[in-house]
C-alpha cells in the first residue's frame, strides 16, 4: 500500500528482534540469496526483493507474501550474503510476526508448524504419524489417498509410531515454554513501535 | 586399550521412529568404536525447523531443556545423529553464549521448571564429526573386515551439518564423509549437491516444491552413476527414500537410489550382518547396490591420463 | 557497537562528569583522533588528550599522577601491534600497562580505569568507539577521587624534582 | 625565571568558532598564569595571522607562543616558522588542537566542546613553559633512491628519476621486470597492446644509464632515516653467469624438467626448471628454478650446461647480499589476485572450466599458453558460450569489503575479445557496473552494443550438475536476475571469474620493515588520503601503484610519476631538517645500568667500556622515548618530550579537576551526547 511506503515500523521491529539483524540496512540488493535459494522459484518475492519491500516499508505487502513460508532453512543465503545478514533468522522472525499479526499468507502453513507444535507441547516430542495424518486430513485431504500407501509400508517397516512416546516430566517442560511465552509476549509488547 | 570416550546422547524423534536404524546402527557402530553413548535422561523435541517461527524464545528454551540435562551427565560433548537437532542444540549453545539478553530470558524459562544452563558448558557435535576426528580415519580404516570395493555411494551432507556454520568444514564443500566413505573401500562419486537441500519440511507442505528438489539430488546422483546416496541426517533420508516412489510418479523418472545411513555402511564394512546393519527398513531397497560389494567396478581403474594439448588444472 | 551515548545513573556523579586523560601515540591514535575529527564523529567530551612520540614514552608515572590529578581514569592509546611506528613500542607499553593496573588494583583503582587500546591512523571510527566504550566503563565505577584517598596514604609530594634539582641537591649536599 | 607566554585562538571561520566560545576562550586563557597576552583571530594560519604572532614577540617580548588552532600534523610548521622568523625558537611553540580534538568532535554542544578546548589550551601552556630551545638537525639527502617493484608503477618513477639524472636502484623479486601488465594482452578502454606500450619502458629501464637493475632480489633490512637509508638487499642465485650468457635460449629448450609455471603463466601454462618468463624479459637472461632443476633435485642432468655455447651456466652461484646506501624509497610491490577456492560454490579448481582473470589475461595473449585462441582447459574446444563473473572476493565481507575497482573495464575488455575471437554468447553477471574514468562509461556503451548480455545479480553458483534438458555437459550459472526479481540458470561453456586485488600476502612484513603503515587488509597506508596519496608517515618513504590499493595502469603510472616528482623535490633541495626529538643520557649520573641498550629498537645507545656508561648515537635515534620512561634512575632526556614537560601538560589538562588548587571537582552539568 502506498500509504504504507516510509512507514518502518516492520522494518525495525524485524531488525530488534532478529539476532544480528542490523546488517539488514547494509543490504545490497546483490541477489546472492535470491540466486542460491532452492525454492526462489515458488516465492512470490525473492528474499533479496523481500528485503527492499521491508526497507521501503511495504509491511502490509511483506507479511502477506508466501516468501518465508517457503524458506526451507537450508541456510544457503545466509553463508553466501556478502554482507553477513542472518536472512534465514529473519524468515524465522517474519512469520512470526506474521502469525501474531494473523496477517500470514493463504500458503503460509501455520497449520502444519501448528500440529507440530501443539504435539510436542503435549507429549515433549514429536509425532509424525499424527502429525502427517491431522495435518493432512486438515489441510489436504485428497492427498491422503497417495500418502496413505505411504503410511502403511512405513509402518510395516517399523519406522511410523501408532501412538506418540511422550516424556516424563512432562510438568517441567510445560512450566518452562508457559515462561518462556510469558517473557516474549511481555517483551513484544515493549518492542512494538507506538 | 584406552579408556572409551564419553558422550552424552541426544538422539531425536526421529529416531526413535522413521530413522529407527540410524539410531541402532550408530549405537552399535559406536560401541565398535569404543565411543560411549549415553543417551540423555528424558530429552525433548528439539522443535525442528517449526518452532522457531512460532515463538523464538520457547524454541530457545525447549532445546535448552535438553541441554540443561545433558549438562548434569559426565561429558562434555553432547553428541547427535541428527542434523536437525544438531543444529539447534548448535546453535542455542552458541547464541546464548553470543546474547547474553536471551541468555537471561532463556535461563529464566528454565528457572520455572527448577533447572538452568551455562551456555557453552557442552560442546555439541554431530556424530559424523566424532567419528572423524576423535576416531580418525586411520582407527575407522584398522575395523574394515569388509571393504565396501566395487559399490558406488553419493555422499550427501544436506544443508544442517554444515550450515550456517561449523568451524573446520566447508559450509558448501565438506569431504569428511567422503573420506569415510573410501576408508571403508567404497566408491566416492564427487557429488556436486552434496549439501542441497532435501525439500525439509516442504514435503508436507509443497509436494511441487519438494518433490522437485528431491528430484534434482536422486537426478544428479544417477547422472553420476552411484548406486546409492549415503546421509547422515533422518530427515535427508526419509525424504529421498520414502517419497522416491511419488517423485517417479511426478515426474515420469525411473529412479530407484537406495538411500542408507552411513552408521549402516559402516556397520556392513565392520562386518555386521544385514539385519544389525538394519538393511530393509528402507523404502527402495538397498540389496542390488549392496550386491555389486566385492565387485571389480571400472571406476576403481585409475583414470586415464590427461590429453596432452589440455592445459594444466589449477592445483585443487 | 558501544551505545551512542553514556548515561550517569551512578548517583555518585553529582553535577560532576567523568574525566579520562588520554596518551595518544603521535602516529597512530593521535591521527586516529584527527580523522575522527575530519569525519564530524561525535564522541563524549570526557577525553583531554595529550600527545607522545610513541606508547613506549609511556612512563606508569603519568598515569598516577593523571590519576592523582583528579582524572577518573587513563587511556593509552597506540599503533596495532606489529604496526609500532618505533618497531615495537607498544609491545612495551603492554607490559608497562599489565603491571600498572596489577599494582594500582592493590590501592584501589579498578582495572578498568587505565585502559591500552589501538587505533590505526585510519581507524577515526575505532577511536570514537573505545572513547565511547571507555567512558561508560568509567561512568559505571563513578568517581575516582584519588587524591583524598590515595594522599592520606602517601602525603602528597612536591611535584616531582627534574633532573636539575637533583643534582643541584647533590652539588650542595 | 618569569615567562611571556601568548596565546592565540583561531576561529578557522565557523570550522571552531561555530561550536567553540573563541572570544571566551581567548579571554579566560589570559588569566592563566604567565600569561602575558591572548588573542582570537579569523584564520592565524593566514599570513595576518602569523604577522600577529610575529609582532606580539617582538614588541611584547614574549617568551613561548601557544596556537589553539587545527591539528599539530596541520600547521605546526607553518607557527613554528613565523616564531623564527620573530627570533623566537621554534621549539617554544606549543599548539593546541581545538579543532579535530574538541569543535569537531562535540558540535552537538558549546559548552562541552568550549570546556574541551579550554583543559586542552590549559595543558598547551603549562607545556610550553617546560620547553627548551632546541635545534634541528640538518641532513644531506644521498641522491640515490631505491625503487622496489619492478611493475609499472615502479617502472615509471624509476624512468623519472633516472631521466631527471639521478642513479636509482630498481629491485624487482621475480627474474624479470614487468609485473603484471607485462600478462595482459590488451589494455582497456583503448585496446592497445600491453606488449606494445610495455616492452619498451622495459628496454629503456635495462639500456638506462642511470639505472641498476636488481631482479631476483628482495629486501632484507631498512635501517637509517630520510636522506640516509641503508637498505640490506639479497640478490638470490641466478645460477648464470650473466657476463657470458646472451640469452640464446639453447639451455631451456633442452631443459628435460616441466613444471607449471605459477607466476608469469599464472598456472595455465608450462615452463622448464631454467627459463626466462617471457620472450620479452628485462634482464634476458634466465634463471634456475631449483625446486623443479633435476639436477639439483636428482644430482645429475645438467642438460643446459652441455649446450650453453658461452659456458654461462654456474651451478655453484650463491646468493648475494649488498648495502644499499640511498637517500629515498618508492615501494612499488603491487597486488595478487584473490585465491576463487575460497568461494566454494564457484568451483574453481574443481570445475575444468573455470578460469580466474589472470589464467584468461594469459589464454588470450598471443605469447600465452595458447597462443591467444580462447578454448576450453581440453586445449582444443571453442566456447560458444561464456560467463563472466564480477565481484569475486570483492564487495563481500567474508573476504574483501572493498571494490577492486578495475575488474568491471577488465570483463568488459574480456567481453569485447572474447566475442572478437570467438562469437560466443557472453553473460557479464555483476552487482554495479563501475565505469568512472575517462572513456570507460564509452567502453560499457560499445559493450552493450556489441550484444554482451547483462545479467545484474550476483552469481550464487556454478555447478555441472544437469537439472534440466540443455544443461547436460555444461557449466550452470545460477544468478537472481535482480532487475526481474527471478531465478535463472544460464548453461555456459566456460566461466571467467574477476578475482578481488589484494594486497600482497608479505605487504604487512614489507609495511613494518620499511617503517610505513598499512590497512587491516594489508595495503599501505598515504600521508594524506587526499592532499598526500604518495608520501607515507615515514620521511623519504613512497608509494605508487597497488600496494596502496586497488589501481588500473593509468593511475598506477599517475603515481609513479608523483612519487618521483617528491623524491626530485628532496633532492633538489639536497639537505632536508630533522626534528631533534631525540633522547639524551646525563653520562654524569648514569648508573650504566644498560637497561636502555637492549630496549632502544634502533641499537642508537652503546655502552662506552670506560667509564662505564651508555651513550645515544643521536644519527639512529628516533626519538621514541622508550629508553626515557624506562629509565630506572630518570636521567634520560627525551628533548621536547621530557618529563616535565608532560607532567606539566597533565596538569594543565586537569586544570578544573585538580585537588587542592582551590577549585571543586565539580564542573556544571553539560547535556550527554546525543544519541
Amino acid at each position: 500500500m502506498a500509504d504504507s511506503i516510509g512507514n518502518h515500523d516492520l522494518l525495525q521491529r524485524a531488525i530488534a528482534s532478529t539476532p544480528g539483524g542490523q546488517a539488514l540496512m547494509e543490504c545490497l540488493q546483490c541477489g546472492t540469496c535470491g540466486g542460491s535459494c532452492p525454492s526462489g522459484q515458488d516465492m512470490d518475492a525473492t528474499p533479496r526483493k523481500l528485503i527492499a519491500m521491508l526497507r521501503a516499508g511495504m509491511d502490509d505487502e511483506v507479511l502477506s507474501s508466501n516468501t518465508p513460508w517457503y524458506c526451507v532453512s537450508c541456510y544457503y543465503c545466509a553463508v553466501r550474503c556478502p554482507q553477513q545478514i542472518p536472512i534465514t533468522d529473519l524468515m524465522y522472525t517474519l512469520k512470526h510476526i506474521a502469525i501474531e499479526r494473523g496477517q500470514y499468507n493463504k500458503e503460509a502453513h501455520v497449520g502444519f508448524s501448528e500440529s507440530f507444535i501443539d504435539y510436542v507441547e503435549r507429549y515433549g516430542r514429536s509425532f509424525e504419524f499424527g502429525l502427517a495424518t491431522r495435518y493432512n486430513l486438515t489441510h489436504h485431504p485428497f492427498r491422503m489417498v497417495g500418502k496413505a500407501g505411504l503410511g502403511f509400508q512405513m509402518m510395516q517397516k517399523g519406522r511410523l509410531n501408532a501412538t506418540p512416546d511422550p516424556i516424563k516430566d512432562m510438568p517441567q517442560l510445560t512450566a518452562i515454554l508457559a515462561e518462556a511465552r510469558r517473557i516474549e509476549s511481555h517483551e513484544e509488547a515493549q518492542d512494538e513501535p507506538v | 586399550m584406552s579408556q572409551s570416550r564419553q558422550y552424552a546422547y541426544y538422539p531425536g524423534c526421529s529416531m526413535r521412529a522413521t530413522a529407527h536404524a540410524y539410531d541402532r546402527t550408530a549405537r552399535r557402530v559406536s560401541e565398535m568404536l569404543d565411543l560411549s553413548l549415553q543417551e540423555i535422561e528424558d530429552w525433548n523435541c528439539c522443535g525442528a525447523t517449526e518452532y522457531m517461527s512460532i515463538s523464538a524464545l520457547q524454541a530457545y528454551s525447549l532445546v535448552a531443556r535438553n541441554l540443561s540435562l545433558a549438562a548434569t551427565q559426565n561429558a562434555t560433548d553432547l553428541v547427535s545423529p541428527c542434523s536437525a537437532c544438531y543444529l539447534n542444540l548448535r546453535k542455542t549453545n552458541d547464541n546464548m553464549k553470543k546474547y547474553p539478553d536471551l541468555n537471561d530470558q532463556v535461563n529464566q524459562a528454565l528457572a520455572a521448571g527448577g533447572i538452568s544452563y551455562t551456555p557453552g558448558a557442552l560442546r555439541v557435535r554431530h556424530l559424523l564429526d566424532v567419528i572423524v576426528e576423535d576416531v580418525g580415519f586411520d582407527a575407522v580404516a584398522a575395523l574394515v573386515k569388509q571393504p565396501l570395493k566395487g559399490m558406488k555411494v553419493a555422499p550427501y551432507y544436506g544443508c544442517l551439518i554444515v550450515r550456517p556454520s561449523v568451524d573446520g568444514y566447508d559450509t558448501e564443500y565438506p569431504t569428511h564423509l567422503d573420506k569415510l566413505m573410501q576408508t571403508l573401500g567404497a566408491g566416492v562419486v564427487d557429488f556436486p549437491l552434496k549439501t542441497h537441500c532435501c525439500g525439509g519440511h516442504m514435503t508436507q507442505i509443497s509436494e511441487e516444491t519438494a518433490f522437485e528438489l528431491i528430484r534434482r539430488i536422486l537426478h544428479n546422483a544417477a547422472d553420476y552413476g552411484a548406486d546409492a546416496i549415503v546421509t547422515l541426517c533422518p530427515m535427508c533420508q526419509l525424504n529421498l527414500d520414502a517419497y522416491q516412489p511419488q517423485v517417479n510418479a511426478m515426474f515420469g523418472t525411473r529412479f530407484n537410489i537406495p538411500i542408507l545411513f552411513f552408521t549402516q555402511l559402516m556397520g556392513l564394512a565392520f562386518g555386521l550382518t544385514f539385519d544389525e546393519a538394519e538393511i530393509g527398513s528402507e523404502i527402495i531397497p538397498a540389496l542390488a547396490a549392496l550386491g555389486k560389494i566385492g565387485q571389480e567396478s571400472p571406476e576403481q581403474v585409475a583414470p586415464k591420463r590427461r590429453d596432452k594439448k589440455a592445459l594444466p588444472m589449477p592445483i585443487p | 557497537m558501544p551505545k551512542r551515548d553514556y548515561s550517569l545513573d551512578n548517583p555518585a556523579w553529582g553535577t560532576r562528569r567523568p574525566v579520562i586523560v588520554g596518551f595518544l601515540c603521535n602516529w597512530c591514535s593521535y591521527r586516529a583522533a584527527d580523522l575522527a575529527g575530519i569525519s564530524r564523529m561525535g564522541y563524549p567530551s570526557t577525553l583531554r588528550d595529550i600527545r607522545i612520540m610513541c606508547t613506549g614514552r609511556l612512563d606508569p608515572t603519568f598515569v598516577i599522577k593523571a590519576l592523582r590529578e583528579g582524572a577518573d581514569g587513563a587511556l593509552v592509546m597506540g599503533c596495532h601491534p606489529g604496526q609500532c611506528h618505533y618497531d615495537a613500542g607498544n609491545y612495551k607499553a603492554m607490559r608497562r600497562m599489565a603491571l600498572l593496573r596489577r599494582t594500582l588494583a592493590q590501592f584501589g583503582v579498578h582495572p578498568d580505569r587505565i585502559q591500552l587500546a589501538w587505533a590505526s591512523a585510519a581507524q577515526g571510527t575505532l577511536f570514537t568507539e573505545t572513547v565511547f566504550k571507555m567512558t561508560n566503563a568509567i561512568a559505571r565505577l563513578g568517581p575516582l577521587e584519588w587524591h583524598d584517598t590515595i594522599d592520606e596514604l602517601v602525603p602528597r609530594a612536591p611535584a616531582m624534582p627534574s633532573a636539575e634539582t637533583l643534582v643541584e641537591e647533590a652539588s650542595h649536599g | 625565571m618569569d615567562e611571556k607566554i601568548g596565546v592565540y585562538v583561531c576561529h578557522c571561520g565557523h570550522n571552531i568558532a561555530g561550536t567553540v566560545d573563541v572570544e571566551g576562550l581567548s579571554k579566560w586563557a589570559s588569566t592563566l598564569p604567565d600569561v602575558a597576552v591572548a588573542r582570537d583571530y579569523r584564520f592565524m594560519c593566514s599570513s595576518l595571522g602569523q604577522e600577529l604572532v610575529e609582532k606580539d614577540i617582538k614588541e611584547l617580548g614574549l617568551t613561548r607562543v601557544v596556537v589553539a588552532a587545527c591539528s599539530p600534523h596541520m600547521h605546526e610548521p607553518t607557527f613554528r616558522r613565523a616564531c623564527e622568523r620573530a627570533g623566537l625558537n621554534r621549539y617554544l611553540f606549543e599548539m593546541a588542537n581545538i579543532r579535530e580534538h574538541a569543535s569537531w568532535v562535540h558540535q552537538h554542544s558549546i559548552e562541552s566542546a568550549t570546556d574541551k578546548a579550554k583543559s586542552l589550551v590549559s595543558g598547551a601552556v603549562r607545556r610550553v613553559k617546560e620547553l627548551k630551545p632546541l635545534e634541528p638537525f640538518m641532513v644531506d639527502i644521498n641522491p640515490t633512491t631505491l625503487v622496489v617493484g619492478g611493475g609499472i608503477a615502479g617502472i615509471n618513477a624509476a624512468l623519472e628519476i633516472a631521466n631527471a639524472g639521478h642513479a636509482v636502484y630498481l629491485l624487482e623479486r621475480e627474474p624479470s621486470i614487468g609485473g603484471h601488465m607485462a600478462q595482459f594482452d590488451k589494455t582497456f578502454p583503448t585496446l592497445d597492446c600491453a606488449a606494445c606500450i610495455l616492452t619498451p619502458k622495459m628496454f629503456d629501464v635495462g639500456n638506462h644509464p642511470n639505472i641498476t637493475l636488481m631482479t631476483y632480489s628482495e629486501v632484507e633490512q631498512v635501517d637509517g632515516y630520510v636522506g640516509n637509508f641503508k637498505v640490506r638487499v639479497r640478490q638470490k642465485a641466478r645460477k648464470i653467469n650473466t657476463d657470458l650468457c646472451t640469452g640464446c635460449g639453447d639451455c631451456w629448450e633442452k631443459c628435460p624438467a616441466k613444471v607449471v609455471d605459477q607466476v608469469y603463466e599464472a598456472g595455465l601454462g608450462y615452463r622448464t626448471a631454467i627459463y626466462r618468463p617471457f620472450p620479452q624479459a628485462v634482464p634476458k637472461y634466465p634463471v634456475i628454478d631449483m625446486e623443479s632443476c633435476i639436477y639439483y633435485q636428482k644430482g645429475t642432468c645438467k642438460a643446459c650446461e652441455k649446450f650453453c655455447p658461452t659456458g654461462a651456466i654456474d651451478f655453484e652461484q650463491e646468493d648475494k647480499v649488498l648495502e644499499l646506501n640511498v637517500g629515498n624509497i618508492v615501494l612499488a610491490t603491487g597486488y595478487e589476485l584473490f585465491d576463487p577456492r575460497r568461494i566454494s560454490p564457484y568451483g574453481y579448481g574443481r570445475l575444468a572450466n573455470v578460469f580466474t582473470s589472470l589464467e584468461f589475461e594469459r589464454m588470450l595473449n598471443a605469447s600465452g599458453p595458447t597462443g591467444g585462441k580462447v578454448i576450453l582447459r581440453d586445449g582444443e574446444t571453442q566456447p560458444k558460450s561464456v560467463a563472466i563473473v564480477h565481484c569475486v572476493g570483492s564487495r563481500d565481507k567474508n573476504h574483501n569489503v572493498y571494490c577492486s575497482a578495475t575488474c568491471c573495464m577488465a570483463a568488459l575488455k574480456f567481453g569485447h575479445l572474447v566475442k572478437e575471437r570467438t562469437g560466443a554468447e557472453v553473460y557479464s553477471f555483476y552487482i554495479d557496473i563501475r565505469t568512472s574514468a575517462k572513456n570507460y562509461e564509452e567502453f560499457y556503451h560499445r559493450l552493450l552494443d556489441e550484444g554482451m548480455n547483462f545479467v545484474r545479480g550476483r552469481v550464487a553458483e556454478i555447478t555441472d550438475a544437469a537439472r534440466q534438458p540443455g544443461e547436460e555437459g555444461k557449466l550452470v550459472v545460477q544468478v537472481e536476475d535482480t532487475l526481474l526479481g527471478k531465478q535463472r540458470r544460464i548453461p555456459v561453456d566456460m566461466v571467467i571469474l574477476m578475482g578481488a586485488m589484494e594486497p600482497r600476502r608479505d605487504a604487512v612484513d614489507t609495511a613494518h620493515r620499511f617503517g610505513i603503515g598499512c590497512s587491516e587488509a594489508g595495503f599501505f597506508t598515504e600521508k594524506h588520503p587526499k592532499l598526500d596519496p604518495v608520501a607515507t608517515m615515514t620521511d623519504g618513504v613512497f608509494i605508487a601503484g597497488a600496494c596502496q590499493g586497488p589501481k588500473d595502469i593509468p593511475d598506477s603510472v599517475g603515481q609513479g610519476a608523483a612519487a618521483a616528482a617528491r623524491v626530485l623535490t628532496l633532492i633538489g633541495q639536497g639537505r632536508v631538517e630533522i626534528e631533534p626529538v631525540r633522547a639524551n643520557i646525563d653520562e654524569a649520573r648514569c648508573s650504566g645500568c644498560r637497561i636502555c641498550n637492549n630496549l632502544c629498537p634502533y641499537g642508537a645507545i652503546d655502552f662506552i667500556e670506560e667509564p662505564g656508561v651508555s651513550r645515544v648515537n643521536p644519527a639512529l635515534c628516533k626519538g621514541c622515548g622508550t629508553c626515557v620512561a624506562a629509565c630506572p634512575s630518570q636521567i634520560i632526556t627525551g628533548q621536547h618530550f621530557t618529563f616535565e614537560s608532560i607532567m606539566a601538560q597533565i596538569e594543565g589538562v586537569l586544570f578544573d579537576v585538580r585537588a587542592g588548587n582551590g577549585q571543586s571537582h565539580t564542573v556544571e552539568q553539560l547535556p550527554l551526547e546525543p544519541a
